[in-house]
């Protein structure tokens, strides 16, 4: 493939006696939907946690537009143009809606303590900014969360949780993406609104790749460019949906397919 | 140094890590089962010591002499009564602030530990002053060149360690256990798999206070003495072990209680500096092991993922 | 008219109990002049709890120095408190008499004028400590004490007159103030195998030292400082008590005519706590300030003006006479020893007549 | 798109509070005998108790946040009044110079431990730092007194270093062991140790600025005045800035990432945050509030020892940061003027004060028990009311 | 006829948190050896009923009877010793406890240890990857690892009635098919099950009756066939 934006090889993560992840190879390409499948246990959130360096890896290599970023932390993953979202909602509960998505565009913050205490219009201003662009973004997914922005999240549905975490991911403009399950406990309409809604953002947003763990099948045959099957924390199939989808293994390990 | 003096320390820290360890014990089963800490427990003990003065007196007031009968009858009330109140406790102010930050609960303790103190000093007859608890247990001994060995030493110490292991049996073991721990993790899906988790926490503050009795008969059998403050620092430090030792764990606690009252022992006699500062060097050390193992010796495993 | 007297003093925390029988035999000094009809004023007592801490004792310092209605206080226990709290009553100009607090610098470490003292310093106690118990043949020691602004000082005056008067002291441990577990000291001790072991602190660690020594099987004779002389340290080390020996300021309570009346007065006040080792003290001091005003009347300037000379006022812990900074010069110190349960001046005691001795000799 | 629709309140329901608050203050600051400080405390609950019932509080608390700005300054010019009012009562001044002291500590504790989550049960040592630099320089050395105490909270915020690699490792109960043990240390380091005054402490000389000695009595005109009212404007102008500084720092960048490591440091990292620096940077701020506060306290107390800075200390600070309420500036405003006055005034209990002031606390804890004021949400408010371009 | 008898019922109750009602004058009716689903959009207050029949949020008016007992304020210990389980909502595992710890405490009312163990060895069948991580922390076991979990704690109690919230949430599609027949198997043992699924069509496929949810009420109930014909159901969940 040429100049994939992300390169995997030889990837391995072990947790004790647990095997998650063995030399995976992966090249992902630039500016698509890339799908990631597989039984539950499989070593997909792995992937995503080792990609983003809150697991280290035990072997391999993680390349980022030409960077090794294996043993990068959390932090410097995340200022290379890494965003996620989590399996499990991670949001900062008490705080509003607002706070949660400025929170992802943390690098493009200043943080400096002289900054924050002393340059208060300056302050403002990039308060302003955001304040608009959060909710600019936010009315994409849905409208009624922009009029709530000064609320917490707890009160919030777990539909609406999810749509905020997309946005704190989306709002730095990363380079890459990772989704892990977005669309888990939703209906099918909720499902099907949400891919519109990532599919509208990735069409606003110039260079964005994404790469999507999800167990519902028609999310991936309706979104993906690309997908990789993954087994036992080994790489068992890629190809385009149709392909994988087709691969008598996969129908086997995953699909149920009799 | 000798020999002689060698064991004799050594015996002296045993049985101050015995103390500790107990405290510490009563630490982690709070922990365990509320995720709170209790800061009033060092003063539990203070009340499970002045509730075996009492009975004692009462005891040798109706004229019982039989020292060991009076021991087990005073052990065993104020075991009782401290259970008691610890449950009394969990239900009063425990319970109903299990909602609000945690940390609420450390200063809601934190006072409780003051009005338990103070009420002692206040309306205990000459409650300020300190007291002479008898010896209960037969004083045979044998020495050997500085080293004497107690009887009653040793037979506190077996107790306590029974003790011990029989709280880590009831934990880890019985179905109370289980209970204890599931409510810890999650009160809500632990309520829902049919446990009563008010029940629970009674019970779980009862035993962790009739622990702190028991801490408190044996320090006043080896001590012989009690005061209305003496559970301040023991709190603490039996905080401080539960904590180095790692939380959640009784074997954690033992190993606080006992390292503490080593490196206490080594900082008054094996250092070159003042006895005084052996409290700086023990805590020091503890600052530098929580640096090195920050969830404790036998520390809890990493539980959360993303 | 009604006059307006303090008493500060620790009544929470762990002295209280000196405290309180402190607040209560001031209590009983004003009660008593009340119910005097010779009375010119009456006389009214406004309590403080210094708690033993110094800011808490510049803030009630403040407090009784600031309200120009208080004439006079008998105040202090705790030393630290004490020298916290001089600069205060001299800036607002109030006359008081400490009542416990011994160390030296509270009347000589300044010229203050306000400032007075009934009992002694820690200097004149151990004097005379360090040598009496060198003419009772002992040669060597082991030292004890804790590490508060008390127990060093005793210490330091200890140490010095002792190895002036050619003691030996094998080894000195300080000990925090709520250590509670002293055998690895008392261990070390007891392989120095001192002839004394000596304790320079307050009553709940005494008694603490007393009974980890007998666990220990030490067999060396102990004495300590006014700190333990108190019922508490009595009834805390029961029968471990007997052959004690500890000094303090002040000729003995119970051989003053004073001293007895002062006790069945305390009694008949009902009390519910004993008036302690200082009681006495407080008592003297709270008297000295309300004999002072019916003389020179209600104003604290007149109050210092007369307190620069006061010379052999009759009390009951012995005749009191202030120098030039404000201490009181007699203070004889009495030496005690226990003896049957009780604290027994030594000239009366068994043990000074050769029926009993004490250990080592 | 706008605010949530909610009219804006108007000022008048809060400096109506902070006037009766005063007015209460001045009542209860001169109430001398047992019955009228009961009397006043009990009727403070009552009074309380119907206002939350008729909603008055909330109405307060609205128009307070509605109106930041002018809200402060009525408060400030209020507390103003009250010290005034009190011009020559010594004692009342050095008591509320007292909580403007604690205020300033415990805003810096809430900056470690309500913003960033860091617990620290060695407030009393780090303000106990301010203290003895204070004490020693103003001996030793003829620094201007205002830059010792600046020095006073540079130091304090320098020996935090000293635990800040087990604070930076360790989280919850496990923190709480590292400064409880460093608290214990402190205390009896400065004890057993006699170059710093030993058990027996040392004096501090008063605070003199630019010439002016602030212990001496104000006479302007016809004005007599107590020395401490001198004190309180200082220490009130320094409790000012470290208010404003904590405002704007919980409304900014800064109070949001703090936050965000408070709760979830997965999350902050994933999104680039430095944990590590956002605990330092609350860490070493809060412990500079302390040393300041403690470097003013030694001037202005005059005589310092280390029983002053035990453990015990250290708890009342941390009760007074969540009996306010964690993270919020107003509560510990508030919490420090009932955890310093009411003791005090309980004097008349004699030796029940304590027992009495403990089950006082337990009560509120119990029907209080998100703390007294309890932060509300980030808004921005701050940041909202400048002018500029956006 | 046969005679239906109701295992649940849920008459007219009202349930809400800190403020508004989130569930406003709701009933429904679960027959006994049934299996009843409850559906409707995210935030339309399944989880909310569930949780007043558990008496984890008891509703603030209203009765809920299981089997005849009224159980709207009991304790929620008590409710489920009456013979009522759950699989609770977004797999809440006890996360510092093994497998097999998790599972023992679904069968916490049980003494039996014979009987336990039998019914471990159910869930092992059903689910392999517990038998060979069960000693492993549930909260390091992967998402759809401790949904397995959560089902297989809940297949260890022996009710009367099963309340299954979201139990495929994060399953694979193999699983997802093997869980829909692992509940029906539960209905064949005798238990009654009322069932909380986003997954409608599969759902309906083997319902007996169903209620919709919106907004805290009741728009719509049937049978699982009427239901699957409804044109609102179909438009809001099969797309
Ligand atoms: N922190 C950990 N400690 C131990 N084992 C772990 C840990 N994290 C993951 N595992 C194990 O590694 C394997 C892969 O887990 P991972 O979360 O990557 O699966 P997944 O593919 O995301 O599955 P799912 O679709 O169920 O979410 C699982 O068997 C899991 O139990
Ligand atoms: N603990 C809570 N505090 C306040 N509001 C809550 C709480 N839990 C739920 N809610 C609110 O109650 C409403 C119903 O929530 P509930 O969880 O019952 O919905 P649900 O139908 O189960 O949705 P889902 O499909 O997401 O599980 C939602 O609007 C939610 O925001
Ligand atoms: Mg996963
Ligand atoms: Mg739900």
């Amino acid at each position: 493939m040429q100049n994939p934006l992300l390169s995997i090889s030889n990837l391995g993560k072990k947790f004790g006696g647990v095997t998650a992840l063995v030399d995976l190879d992966l090249a992902v390409p630039r500016n698509r939907i890339f799908g990631l499948i597989g039984p539950n246990g499989s070593g997909k959130t792995t992937f995503f946690n080792v990609v983003t360096g809150i697991y280290p890896a035990t072997s391999g290599t993680v390349v980022f537009e030409k960077e090794d970023i294996t043993r990068f932390s959390p932090q410097k993953v995340y200022r290379a143009g890494v965003a996620r979202t989590f399996q499990r909602s991670r949001l900062l509960l008490p705080l509003s809606i607002l706070d949660n998505i400025t929170l992802g565009d943390h690098s493009q913050l200043e943080n400096g303590l002289f900054f924050n205490l002393f340059r208060r219009r300056a302050l403002a201003a990039q308060y302003r900014q955001l304040l608009d662009k959060s909710r600019d973004l936010i009315t994409i997914f849905d409208p009624g969360l922009a009029d709530r922005i000064f609320e917490p999240v707890v009160n919030l549905p777990m539909i609406s949780r999810r749509r905020i975490e997309i946005c704190r991911a989306l709002i730095s403009n990363p380079k890459l993406l990772l989704l892990d399950e977005p669309s888990a406990g939703m209906t099918h309409e909720e499902t099907h609104r949400l891919i519109d809604d990532i599919l509208q953002i990735k069409d606003k947003i110039a260079d964005l790749t994404i790469i999507i763990i999800e167990h519902e099948m028609s999310v991936m045959e309706r979104i993906t460019d690309h997908c990789a099957v993954l087994n036992f924390g080994q790489k068992i199939c890629e190809g385009t949906y149709q392909q994988v989808a087709a691969d008598p293994e996969v129908q086997k390990a995953y699909l149920g397919v009799d | 140094m000798d020999i002689g003096l060698i064991a004799q320390q050594t015996v002296n820290g045993l049985m101050l890590g015995l103390i500790y360890s107990l405290v510490a014990v009563g630490f982690t089963l709070f922990f365990g089962v509320l995720d709170v800490i209790k800061f009033s427990h060092g003063d539990m003990l203070t009340w499970g010591v002045f509730t075996a003065f009492s009975v004692y007196l009462g005891l040798t007031l109706i004229g019982l002499a039989a020292p060991v009968l009076i021991l087990v009858i005073v052990a065993l009330v104020a075991m009782a009564a401290i259970g008691f109140l610890g449950a009394a406790i969990a239900k009063v102010l425990i319970i109903p602030l299990k909602g609000a930050p945690p940390l609420n609960t450390l200063l809601i303790t934190l006072m409780l530990g003051t009005v338990l103190r103070e009420s002692i000093r206040l309306f205990y007859p000459d409650g300020a002053n300190p007291k002479h608890f008898p010896a209960l247990l037969p004083d045979w001994s044998h020495s050997w060149g500085h080293f004497t060995l107690r009887f009653d030493n040793a037979l506190m110490l077996l107790t306590g360690l029974l003790m011990i292991v029989l709280v880590q049996l009831v934990i880890k073991r019985t179905k109370l256990g289980m209970a204890i721990r599931a409510v810890s993790q999650d009160e809500e899906t632990a309520r829902v798999m049919g446990i009563n988790f008010n029940l629970v926490v009674y019970v779980t503050f009862a035993i962790g206070s009739a622990l702190a009795a028991f801490a408190g008969v044996i320090y006043v059998l080896y001590y012989n003495e009690l005061s209305f403050n003496m559970g301040l620092l023991l709190g603490a430090i039996g905080f401080s072990a539960a904590a180095v030792g790692g939380f959640g764990n009784i074997y954690g606690a033992i190993v606080g209680g006992f390292l503490f009252a080593m490196l206490q022992s080594i900082g008054a006699a094996a250092l070159p500096f003042a006895s005084a500062y052996k409290d700086v060097f023990a805590f020091g050390v503890v600052i530098v092991l929580i640096a090195v193992k920050p969830t404790g010796i036998l520390g809890e495993k990493e539980t959360e993922r993303v | 008219e009604k006059v307006q007297v303090a008493f500060i003093g620790p009544l929470t925390g762990g002295v209280s109990a000196i405290g309180v029988g402190g607040r209560n035999s001031a209590d009983l000094a004003v009660r008593l002049r009340n119910a005097d009809p010779k009375a010119k004023y009456e006389y009214e007592l406004v309590v403080l709890d210094d708690e033993c801490k110094p800011n808490t004792g510049v803030q009630v310092a403040t407090k009784a120095a600031a309200d120009k209605k208080i004439i006079a206080a008998a105040a202090h226990y705790c030393s630290v408190v004490a020298l916290a709290g001089v600069d205060v009553y001299h800036k607002f100009g109030l006359p008081i008499v400490v009542w416990g607090a011994v160390h030296p610098d509270i009347t000589y470490g300044n010229d203050y004028k306000e400032i007075h003292r009934v009992n002694g310093t820690m200097i004149n106690q151990n004097e005379v400590a360090a040598k009496f118990v060198k003419e009772l043949g002992y040669k060597t020691w082991v030292n004890l004490y804790d590490t508060t602004d008390y127990g060093k000082g005793m210490n330091e005056y200890f140490s010095k007159y002792l190895t002036a008067n050619g003691g030996k002291i094998l080894g000195s441990f300080g000990v925090t103030a709520d250590q509670q577990d002293f055998t690895a000291e008392l261990t070390q001790a007891k392989k120095l195998d001192p002839d004394v072991i000596w304790f320079g602190g307050l009553t709940p660690l005494g008694v603490r030292i007393r009974l980890q020594m007998e666990k220990l099987g030490l067999t060396s004779q102990f004495q300590s400082c006014s700190g333990i002389i108190s019922d508490a340290y009595v009834t805390g080390t029961g029968e471990l008590a007997e052959g004690t020996i500890a000094f303090r300021e002040g000729e003995p309570v119970e051989h003053l005519p004073g001293g007895k009346w002062f006790m069945e007065e305390y009694n008949k006040a009902g009390y519910s706590e004993a008036p302690d080792a200082f009681g006495p003290f407080a008592f003297v001091a709270m008297n000295l300030i309300l004999d002072t005003i019916e003389e020179v009347g209600p104003k604290r300037k007149a109050v210092v003006k007369r307190m620069e000379n006061i010379k052999d006022y009759k009390s009951i812990v012995g005749a009191v006479t202030f120098d030039e900074h404000g201490q009181n010069i007699s203070p004889a110190i009495t030496k005690y020893v226990v003896q049957d349960g009780q604290w027994v001046p030594w000239q009366d005691s068994e043990y000074a007549a050769g029926k009993r001795q004490l250990k080592r000799r | 798109m706008s605010e949530p629709s909610r009219t804006h309140a108007s000022l008048l329901p809060s400096v109506a509070a902070v006037l009766a608050g005063a007015v209460y203050m001045v009542f209860f600051l001169a109430g001398e005998s047992q019955m009228v400080v009961f009397g006043l405390l009990v009727g403070a609950v009552l009074a309380l108790a119907a206002f939350k019932h008729w909603r008055v509080l909330d109405a307060v608390g609205q128009s307070a946040r509605d109106h930041q700005g002018p809200f402060s300054i009525v408060v400030v010019a209020a507390v103003a009044a009250v010290c005034l009012y009190f011009y020559d009562d010594a004692f009342v001044l050095f008591l509320l110079g007292t909580v403007l002291v604690y205020v300033l500590t415990c805003l810096g504790l809430n900056i470690q431990f309500g913003f960033v989550g860091v617990m620290n049960f060695a407030g009393a040592s780090f303000f106990g730092v301010g203290c003895y630099t204070a004490a020693v320089l103003t001996k030793h050395t003829a620094l201007p007194h205002l830059l010792i105490i600046v020095l006073g909270g540079l130091l304090a915020a320098l020996l935090g270093f000293v635990i800040l690699i087990p604070v930076l490792k360790t989280r919850g109960h496990y923190a709480a062991l590292v400064t409880i043990a460093f608290a214990l240390l402190f205390k009896t380091f400065l004890e057993v140790n006699d170059t710093l005054g030993g058990p027996q402490g040392l004096k501090a000389a008063g605070l003199n600025l630019f010439g002016w000695d602030v212990g001496r009595d104000i006479a302007i005109g016809d004005f007599e005045g107590s020395f401490y009212l001198g004190y309180i404007a200082v220490i009130l102008l320094l409790a000012i800035l470290g208010f404003i500084m904590a405002r704007r720092m919980e409304d900014s960048w800064i109070g949001l990432n703090m936050d965000a490591v408070r709760l979830d440091e997965t999350v902050s990292a994933c999104f680039g945050q430095s944990i590590p620096r956002w605990k330092i940077t609350a860490f070493t701020i809060g412990n500079f509030y302390c040393g300041v506060a403690g470097a003013f306290y030694a001037m202005m107390l005059g005589y310092i020892a280390p029983t002053n800075f035990t453990f015990g200390d250290s708890l009342i600070l941390l009760s007074i940061v969540i009996l306010g309420g964690l993270g919020s500036l107003w509560g510990t405003v508030v919490a420090t003027g009932i955890v310093i006055i009411i003791p005090e005034k309980f004097q008349v209990l004699q030796e029940y004060r304590f027992l009495l002031f403990s089950a006082l606390v337990i009560a509120i804890l119990l029907f209080r028990p998100q703390g007294l004021l309890p932060r509300p949400l980030r808004g921005y408010r701050t940041l909202k009311s400048l002018p500029g371009k956006s | 006829m046969e005679k239906k008898v109701s295992a649940l019922s849920v008459r007219g109750i009202y349930t809400g948190y800190d403020r508004a009602d989130v569930i406003e004058d709701l009933s429904l009716e679960v027959e006994e050896g049934t299996i009843t689903c409850l559906l409707g959009n995210n935030g339309s207050g399944k989880t909310t009923v569930i949780r007043s029949i558990l008496g984890l949020t008891p509703p603030r008016a209203g009765r809920i009877l299981f089997h005849d007992a009224d159980i709207t304020h009991l304790a929620t210990h008590k409710i489920v010793r009456l013979g009522l389980a759950s699989i609770p909502e977004g797999r809440k595992v006890f996360p510092g406890l093994t497998v097999e710890e998790n599972l023992r405490l679904g069968g916490y009312q049980e003494d039996d240890k014979e009987v336990l163990l039998a019914r471990m060895q159910k869930v092992y069948a059903l689910f392999p990857r517990l038998e060979e991580r069960s000693t492993q922390l549930a909260g390091t076991m992967s998402g759809g690892e401790q949904a397995m979990v959560s089902i297989g704690r809940g297949l260890m109690g022996a009710p009367k009635l099963l309340i299954i919230d979201e139990p495929s949430l994060g399953l694979s599609p193999l699983l997802v098919k093997e869980n829909f027949r692992i509940i029906q198997s539960i209905r064949e043992q005798n238990i009654t099950v009322f069932l909380v699924e986003q997954n409608v069509r599969q759902t309906l496929a083997i319902s007996d009756y169903g209620y919709v949810l919106s907004k805290g009420r009741v728009v719509a109930q049937g049978s699982a066939d009427t239901l699957r014909d409804n044109e609102e159901v179909r438009q809001a969940y099969f797309g």
